[in-house]
């Protein structure tokens, strides 16, 4: 089957999506009014957009998940093969996540894990 | 009148930069009812809160002007709903000050009890409500399992399961029921057994400590400066305790013990209401086995017309201290009547207290302030 | 039509180089700058890729080196995104034409 | 034309159209997701050329880390909602051209060059385990070096973003800072 | 040192969650426990207390006679107009005019179940009953009137 | 602190105050240009009134009363404080900076019966919409349209 | 319940008696399509409604058992009325992406079921990069939270994709840890292999403590990943009430907590299938009676009762816990489990190489 | 007062049917197997101004649990609730909250008035200048429950007879989109 079967399954999601959509589109005649297109923010009516720059404070975390990420990722051939390459393995490892780890204990040093 | 002839606002004005103006509530999950906070967030932090209130503002003090002095008593169990029985206590305790009307010791005694029956019911429900703010359905259930059977008692006495009208100027409206004391009693053994699980699922729990320990600090300052009252106030170490301030009813006749913490914090809001629970068993029993035979209301005449003055009484309700202030002109319905509401003053210090900490620390300051919106607005 | 042959998918990764250029070119902010440059890198990307496997597929070099050039990009991402935060920081712009004239 | 053909046209198709979008759309935010689109069918077209592992890291790494990250960006510098400025109309026309023009060049230069020698003797194998033991091999054609060395880019770029990132935020909490204690003083006069 | 606070933290708060775990667990497998009772399956045991204040009525005898004299005292202690007692003038055996009810309307919508009436009628006439299943589609309907039609005073009531 | 004490200690302050005892706690009758000195000397010893517990206004249809209640939290002693304001312009100092619970308090007494508290930090309508008109706690309330006369 | 085997490849050979290979491959994708729908729509009915009942009976109370029979069809009316309601846009909303959102959590939570062995031999595709694969699509889903959560032009839906997206980023670290362990022990990314590398045991038996403190970690933070409780910060209702699918209705707000649910049930098959052996029966050494009787059980129980038991675990952490707040949910994943699991992969490492598992 | 008449027979209902103006009610078995989903979910919004909200509280713990009918998916947002029940006063204040909140849940949608007070103002009838006098000034009601509180079993008892009148197609919703499609 091989990669047909992703294709499959896409399809299949679209199929199941759309369909539970379109059935409401088509049998629910729902009543309009001016009040129903707007945005809810507990029954008063909202004087903001959220579509406007405002503070995330959790970029930082992306920051740092995307250096770990990149890590995990070269683990995976690493630890598929662990077993066979043996000792020398483990060393390679020991110093890549020594590493890593050391920029971790700097990151945390500087506060940058703490929610500010 | 209510058409639609609202004018939809522009979303596209902007407010200043990073930050997000949110509403919460009025329809809201979190604020028990409908207040309304304006909450400018930076990110996740709480710059500023401004409450606006009034989504429940049914103008009962102007109501109140019309009726009589045994009618207005029914009004303040829609108050604060869930201390129903001390406002009526508060009032009529008002009226027998200001008539010099005696009450049996029987009615003292069963109003007490129901007092305290009351706090444990409003608390019970609060540790519910608040579990369920801070994420956890569960308390909630086993914390009702509790309130249930204290409504039960309730109904069987007073005829209703929250809004009892049972009392009533000179003591009670009828006897109490026969099988009063043995549920009492039996309430009071469930409740021993069970309040501790509370300790395994909430107050132990690392997550719900985290969520509350250091969050919403109320200095004991400025507590009395913002006129906190109740729990909230004891949780900062201030004594405010009406009952043994201004002892009514039978409390000058009970021991107990005011509950003080110092930490200030939400955590320690919660156990103070977690020990006042218990110091309210602790009454009851007191109580239970010694309520006097006699008359369960005290001679009053038909039409009560209290004397030309100005007349206050405090009561310690679930939440803190409730007043009610009557400047009467010597008819049959005050002048001016005015609730003096514990969660007033309580809510003003909300954005005091939640400005700088996260939304998440809001709900628990909120959740632990125990805010009953229609006391508030009245 | 038979097979997809490595020309059809150079052609791919042509495309898409000179959309990244498009973008490159013509927008000025700077994170949708280094949007179209992530997609130039993705071009050559694909090129690697398709060399290896339709010209040396006994060897994985290109794999190798595919994996390492996403390495950098994340890398760069990441330290380019630091940079645009902290410019618009000292700015309140990441406009390019802003930038330029260096005021605070 | 053979099912493989279709999808590859297929995922061509939504690599170049997405990517069209994404350096053409007016909202920001929106092309963050167009852009997410076409690398999402980038790693489409590792899938069908076989090879999943570079696949499954494309998608790890840009769709899950670096698509998020600009977006969370976005949200922290931009009016995500309002329309970005549309580029002069000379601008742009220049730009297409010259984009247009490269592309003919290239592809010019590619299909009339024949010197691709298809030595498809040997089945294209990406097993793991292949890509595992030459990544940890210490031989010639091993990359344990850059193995190890993409250990210390991270770390360079970790120090680097949290340097960059951090510094003005000190800042930023130190004016806070002396806001606050000024309006203490001010709160405690009365 | 740090280690060791790290690793405490990390056992504390493990065996507080699983306390918790415990506590549900064991609500999870006893069943007995449950407390529900089912409405409208139980309504034929379902009892309510005696006391319970669900709406005014105005009990009648087997003769269709009830104790309600229109004196509006219940009229007058309602706080908020729940009863409007409607009089007539009747003439009684002896041949005397005597005022009696025509209709106590009561307006369950707005009444509070507050028993200030109950407690004020001089004759009994009206009492609180634990009903609740008053649920309509109409409002209007909540509008009653307590003496049955046809219904008169019993004998002896002044 | 007895109420003898309490009544020459404000005298000192408000030379006009005069007092009444007939309630249950000492009423002092201020004048309210008085107020804020006198608030400001209660706050502080050896009165320690730092507990605002009701703050409230009459209409008396002639003229409205302000009315404070206070206490203090360490000696617990509580008086009644008043000060009468005209009906047409109503106006009194803020005591929102010496007792932060005045400030909602001030804010409810401003909407329902229409008095002006100078120098108030945030003087808007608290509980009642925007655009309310009138004073509805005043005697002389009268909105046709939603209040039933029973 | 069949172990599953016979019939695929019964009926495989019977398509490709009948037809030419293509025609056999498209009725095989009809298949796989109308099977994965029906799973789909089988799940998300089972699953809600076991959610709803295990709370009941944590909550002391009945739960729902008024519609059919002890409440069976209860998530049946809940879904045909979903279905029935109207799927309003708000008119502020960027429209295109608000209605795109759901179909790209749908198309995740789909992909997701590939590598899936429900059986034995039962499995869509095999693919050779398993694990990895998993974890790559699955790193897809916070796109449609975020999409969902900006297209809705709401401050609280907005704020709780923030939140998501950064918690789902985060836990994926963690669960990426948990997952290497078993990668270091099998020596494969293979699913079959993953399982066939169980035949004589378990890993979380095998493997002594540090799989035990692997499979902790891959509880917790897949319980963060699918944003389930205590760590629901996303769709926190006492803070915001809705969270990112606040403007969500009808089937649209269906299909998210559709997807949710096969979310948990996905990552609740991969961690019975890395842990827990899959449809491995349980053996126990040299039991040769022993190890006979469970295979008797067939294979598919075997993987669904796993399955259902870890979706379990994960009901009872939400019906019992308090949630986290964003920051303390954050220092949780980066200060403790992320941590935790790198110390813990250099000890699975060491157990790999010294071959000290069983 | 028989419940099994008053709520399962479809002859004696409680309250007045009014009848579609055009024509009878025509539920085909479509229709009837929609109704029957629909009056068996029955998610209700969140929404609880005053004392009898406590009520509702109650109903949905332990004891009366209202999950058995599958009505315990509360939902916050108003989007994704069938139904309002509108517990508690509602004053001049809120009533715009109220009509929006009504206006921006998605078809179909019902209303429970519950309490004195939703379903006339009640309490603070006479003598108040902020009471809404009856919710169904401003939105349509399907079913008001008197009492103040009700107890728990009351509301179930008004859910029940939503879920008949849902069945029966008479609520104001179907009523009024029958009215469209015609
Ligand atoms: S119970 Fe109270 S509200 Fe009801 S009719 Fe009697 S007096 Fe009026
Ligand atoms: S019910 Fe009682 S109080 Fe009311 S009119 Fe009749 S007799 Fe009088
Ligand atoms: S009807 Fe009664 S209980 Fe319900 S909200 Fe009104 S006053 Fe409160």
């Amino acid at each position: 089957m091989g990669a047909i079967s992703l294709i499959a399954l896409l399809i299949a999601a679209i199929a199941f999506s759309a369909g539970g959509i379109l059935v409401g589109k088509i049998f629910v005649k729902g009543s309009s009014n001016p009040q129903k297109g707007q945005a809810y923010e507990c029954g008063i009516p909202t004087t903001t957009s959220p579509w406007h720059q405002f503070n995330v404070g959790y970029y930082l975390y992306a920051l740092l998940f995307l250096v770990f990420d990149v890590e995990l990722v070269f683990l995976y051939p690493w630890a598929v093969v662990v077993k066979k390459v043996g000792m020398i393995a483990l060393f390679e490892i020991l110093i890549f996540i020594f590493i890593l780890f050391m920029g971790f204990l700097y990151a945390h040093k500087k506060g940058a894990l703490k929610w500010n | 009148m209510y058409n639609q002839t609202e004018i939809i606002k522009d979303t596209t004005e902007l407010g200043p930069e990073g930050e997000l103006v949110v509403n919460m509530g009025p329809q809201h999950p979190a604020t028990h009812g409908v207040l309304h906070l304006v909450v400018t967030l930076n990110g996740e932090t709480i710059k500023k809160i401004e409450p606006h209130l009034g989504y429940i503002h049914r103008s009962i003090e102007k109501m109140c002007e019309s009726l009589t002095y045994r009618q207005f008593i029914y009004v303040t169990s829609r108050m604060d709903y869930l201390s129903s029985h001390i406002n009526n206590t508060a009032c009529a305790l008002l009226v027998e000050k200001g008539m010099q009307i005696e009450v049996p010791e029987r009615a003292q005694y069963v109003r007490t009890i129901l007092n305290e029956l009351t706090r444990i019911a409003s608390h019970e429900l609060w540790i519910g409500a608040m579990a369920m703010d801070l994420g956890a359905f569960t308390p909630f259930f086993y914390a009702f399992r509790e309130r249930e059977m204290i409504t039960e008692i309730m109904e069987d006495t007073c005829g209703a399961r929250l809004t009892m009208n049972y009392i009533v100027p000179g003591g009670l409206m009828y006897d109490i029921h026969p099988t009063f004391q043995n549920k009492v009693k039996a309430f009071i053994k469930q409740f021993k057994e069970k309040v501790v699980e509370y300790e395994d699922l909430v107050t132990n729990n690392v997550i719900f400590q985290s969520r509350t320990k250091g969050v919403g600090i109320l200095s004991a300052e400025d507590a009395i400066s913002f006129g906190c009252t109740g729990p909230v106030a004891r949780a900062s170490g201030v004594n405010c305790d009406i009952r043994k301030i201004a002892p009514y009813d039978v409390y000058a006749k009970v021991e107990f013990d005011e509950v003080i913490e110092t930490a200030g914090d939400s955590f320690a809001r919660y156990m103070v209401r977690i020990k006042e629970m218990n110091q309210s068993i602790r009454i009851i029993e007191q109580l239970i086995d010694t309520i006097p035979e006699g008359d369960f209301v005290g001679k009053t005449k038909n039409v009560l017309k209290l004397p030309k003055g100005e007349f206050y009484q405090r009561v310690e309700t679930a939440r803190g201290e409730f007043g009610v202030y009557i400047v009467s002109e010597g008819g049959t319905t005050p002048h001016r009547i005015k609730f003096r509401s514990p969660g007033f003053s309580n809510l003003s210090a909300l954005s005091h207290m939640a400005e700088g900490s996260k939304i998440g620390d809001l709900m628990a300051t909120m959740g632990t302030l125990d805010l009953v919106i229609p006391d508030i607005d009245r | 039509m038979q097979e997809i042959t490595l020309t059809q998918i150079l052609f791919v990764s042509t495309a898409l180089f000179f959309i990244g250029m498009y973008g490159l070119f013509t927008r000025r902010n700077l994170i949708t700058m280094l949007m179209s440059i992530e997609l130039m890198l993705n071009s050559v990307n694909i090129n690697f890729v398709a060399f290896n496997k339709y010209l040396y597929p006994e060897k994985l070099d290109g794999l190798f080196f595919t994996l390492f050039i996403i390495t950098i990009a994340a890398a760069e991402a990441a330290v380019a995104i630091a940079i645009i935060i902290n410019l618009y920081r000292s700015h309140n712009s990441i406009d390019v034409d802003d930038a330029t004239e260096m005021k605070y | 034309m053979n099912i493989s053909a279709i999808i590859f046209y297929a995922i061509s198709a939504l690599i170049l159209g997405a990517g069209i979008l994404a350096v053409t759309s007016v909202k920001i935010f929106r092309s963050a997701i167009w852009l997410l689109f076409s690398l999402v069918g980038i790693a489409a077209l590792y899938f069908w050329m076989q090879v999943e592992f570079i696949a499954a890291i494309q998608i790890v790494v840009y769709v899950g880390g670096i698509v998020v990250l600009i977006i969370f960006s976005i949200f922290l510098t931009q009016h995500s909602g309002k329309e970005m400025p549309k580029p002069t109309k000379s601008k742009m026309i220049f730009s297409a051209l010259a984009s247009l023009s490269g592309t003919a060049f290239t592809y010019n230069l590619i299909s009339h060059y024949d010197g691709f020698t298809f030595n498809s003797s040997k089945p294209f194998n990406t097993s793991m385990n292949e890509i595992g033991t030459q990544m940890l091999s210490t031989t010639n054609y091993g990359y344990i070096l850059p193995f190890e060395l993409v250990s210390m880019l991270l770390l360079a770029a970790m120090v680097g973003c949290i340097v960059i990132a951090m510094r003005p935020s000190s800042n930023q909490i130190a004016s806070a800072t002396i806001m606050l204690t000024e309006s203490e003083i001010l709160n405690k006069k009365d | 040192m740090f280690l060791k606070d790290y690793i405490s933290d990390v056992y504390n708060g493990v065996s507080s969650l699983l306390k918790g775990m415990r506590k549900t667990g064991y609500y999870f497998t006893h069943p007995k426990e449950i407390i529900t009772e089912q409405y409208p399956d139980n309504r034929a045991t379902l009892k309510l207390a005696d006391r319970f204040k669900g709406e005014v009525i105005m009990p009648h005898d087997e003769n269709n006679e009830h104790a309600c004299t229109g004196c509006t005292a219940c009229e007058i202690a309602c706080p908020n107009g729940t009863i409007k007692v409607v009089t007539k003038s009747e003439v009684n055996a002896e041949g005397k005019k005597k005022k009696a009810v025509d209709a106590l309307v009561y307006r369950l919508e707005l009444c509070t179940m507050c028993n200030l009436c109950v407690v004020a009628c001089p004759s009994d006439a009206i009492k609180m009953a634990p009903n609740f299943e008053h649920s309509v589609f109409d409002r209007t309907k909540l509008t009653k009137i307590l003496n049955k039609p046809g219904s008169k005073i019993r004998e002896g009531i002044e | 602190m007895t109420n003898e004490e309490i009544k020459e200690y404000i005298s000192a302050h408000a030379p006009n105050a005069t007092f009444e005892e007939t309630g249950e706690w000492l009423n002092i009758i201020i004048e309210a240009a008085e107020w804020k000195a006198l608030a400001t000397a209660i706050k502080g010893n050896p009165l320690q009134m730092d507990f605002v517990f009701c703050l409230t206004c009459v209409d008396w249809k002639t003229h409205l009363t302000m009315v404070y209640h206070l206490t203090s939290t360490k000696q617990r002693h509580n008086i009644v404080i008043k000060a009468n304001l005209t009906i047409d312009q109503p106006q009194i100092e803020t005591v929102a900076g010496i007792w932060r619970t005045a400030e909602f308090h001030e804010r409810e007494v401003f909407e329902m019966f229409g008095v002006h508290f100078s120098n108030h930090p945030d003087l808007r309508k608290l509980i009642l919409e925007e655009d309310f008109k009138g004073f509805p706690l005043r005697k002389d309330f009268e909105d046709p349209i939603n209040m039933i006369k029973l | 319940m069949f172990s599953l085997e016979g019939i695929t490849t019964a009926t495989q050979d019977w398509l490709l008696i009948k037809f030419n290979p293509t025609i056999a491959l498209a009725i095989e994708c009809v298949i796989v399509i109308l099977l994965s729908i029906s799973l789909f729509a089988l799940l998300g009915l089972v699953l809600v409604l076991m959610e709803r009942k295990v709370a009941a009976r944590i909550q002391i109370r009945l739960g729902p058992n008024r519609v059919g029979p002890g409440g069976i069809f209860q998530t049946a009316a809940d879904t045909l009325k979903l279905i029935m309601k109207e799927g309003l846009t708000p008119d502020t909303a960027d429209k295109f992406l608000f209605n795109l959102a759901p179909f790209i959590v749908m198309m995740v939570a789909m992909l997701l079921l590939a590598p899936i062995a429900f059986a034995k031999n039962f499995q869509i595709w095999d693919i050779n990069i398993g694990v990895l694969y998993i974890s790559a699509i699955s790193s897809l889903s916070v796109i449609g939270i975020l999409m969902a959560g900006w297209a809705s032009n709401n401050k609280y839906s907005l704020l709780g994709a923030m939140r998501s997206g950064a918690q789902i980023v985060s836990y994926e670290l963690s669960a990426g840890f948990a997952v290497l362990t078993i990668v270091v022990l099998t020596g494969s990314l293979q699913i079959s292999e993953i399982v066939a590398a169980q035949q004589n045991g378990w890993w979380l038996f095998k493997g002594h403590i540090p799989v035990i403190i692997a499979f902790v970690l891959y509880i917790i933070a897949v319980t963060a990943e699918t944003n389930r409780a205590p760590f629901d910060l996303a769709e926190a209702e006492s803070e915001l009430t809705a969270g990112f699918h606040t403007e969500y209705s009808g089937m649209k707000f269906a299909l998210f907590s559709l997807a949710e649910y096969i979310n948990i049930f996905i990552v609740c098959a991969i961690g019975a299938t890395l842990f827990l052996g899959g449809w491995m029966p349980l053996h126990i050494g040299h039991w040769e009676g022993f190890n006979h009787i469970m295979d008797y059980i067939p294979s598919s129980i075997w993987f669904m009762g796993k399955t259902f038991f870890l979706i379990f675990l994960i009901m009872w952490f939400r019906w019992t816990f308090p949630r986290l707040r964003v920051d303390q949910l954050l220092n949780l994943e980066w200060k403790y489990l992320l941590p935790i699991s790198l110390f813990n992969l250099l000890l699975v490492t060491i157990i790999a190489i010294m071959g000290w598992h069983f | 007062m028989e419940l099994k008449e008053n709520i399962k027979g479809n002859e004696k209902f409680p309250g007045i049917i009014h009848e579609t103006p055009g024509g009878g009610i025509v539920v085909s078995s479509f229709d009837s197997v929609i109704n029957w989903a629909r009056s068996n979910s029955l998610w209700p919004l969140s929404f609880a101004t005053s004392c009898c909200g406590i009520e509702m509280m109650s109903t949905a713990s332990a004891k009366y649990d209202f999950s058995r009918f599958g009505f315990e998916v509360a939902r916050a947002s108003p989007r994704q609730a069938d139904v309002i029940i509108i517990a508690g006063t509602i004053v001049n204040k809120m009533a715009p909250v109220l009509k929006r909140l009504y206006d921006q849940m998605a078809d179909p949608k019902y209303v429970i008035a519950m309490g004195a007070c939703a379903i006339s103002g009640g309490p603070f009838f006479y003598n108040t200048y902020s009471v809404v006098k009856g919710a169904d000034h401003i939105i349509p009601v399907d079913v008001y429950i008197p009492g103040c509180p009700p107890r728990p079993e009351a509301l179930l008892h008004a859910m029940i007879a939503l879920q008949e009148k849902i069945k029966m197609g008479m609520t104001r919703e179907q009523i009024r989109t029958e009215f469209k499609t015609q």
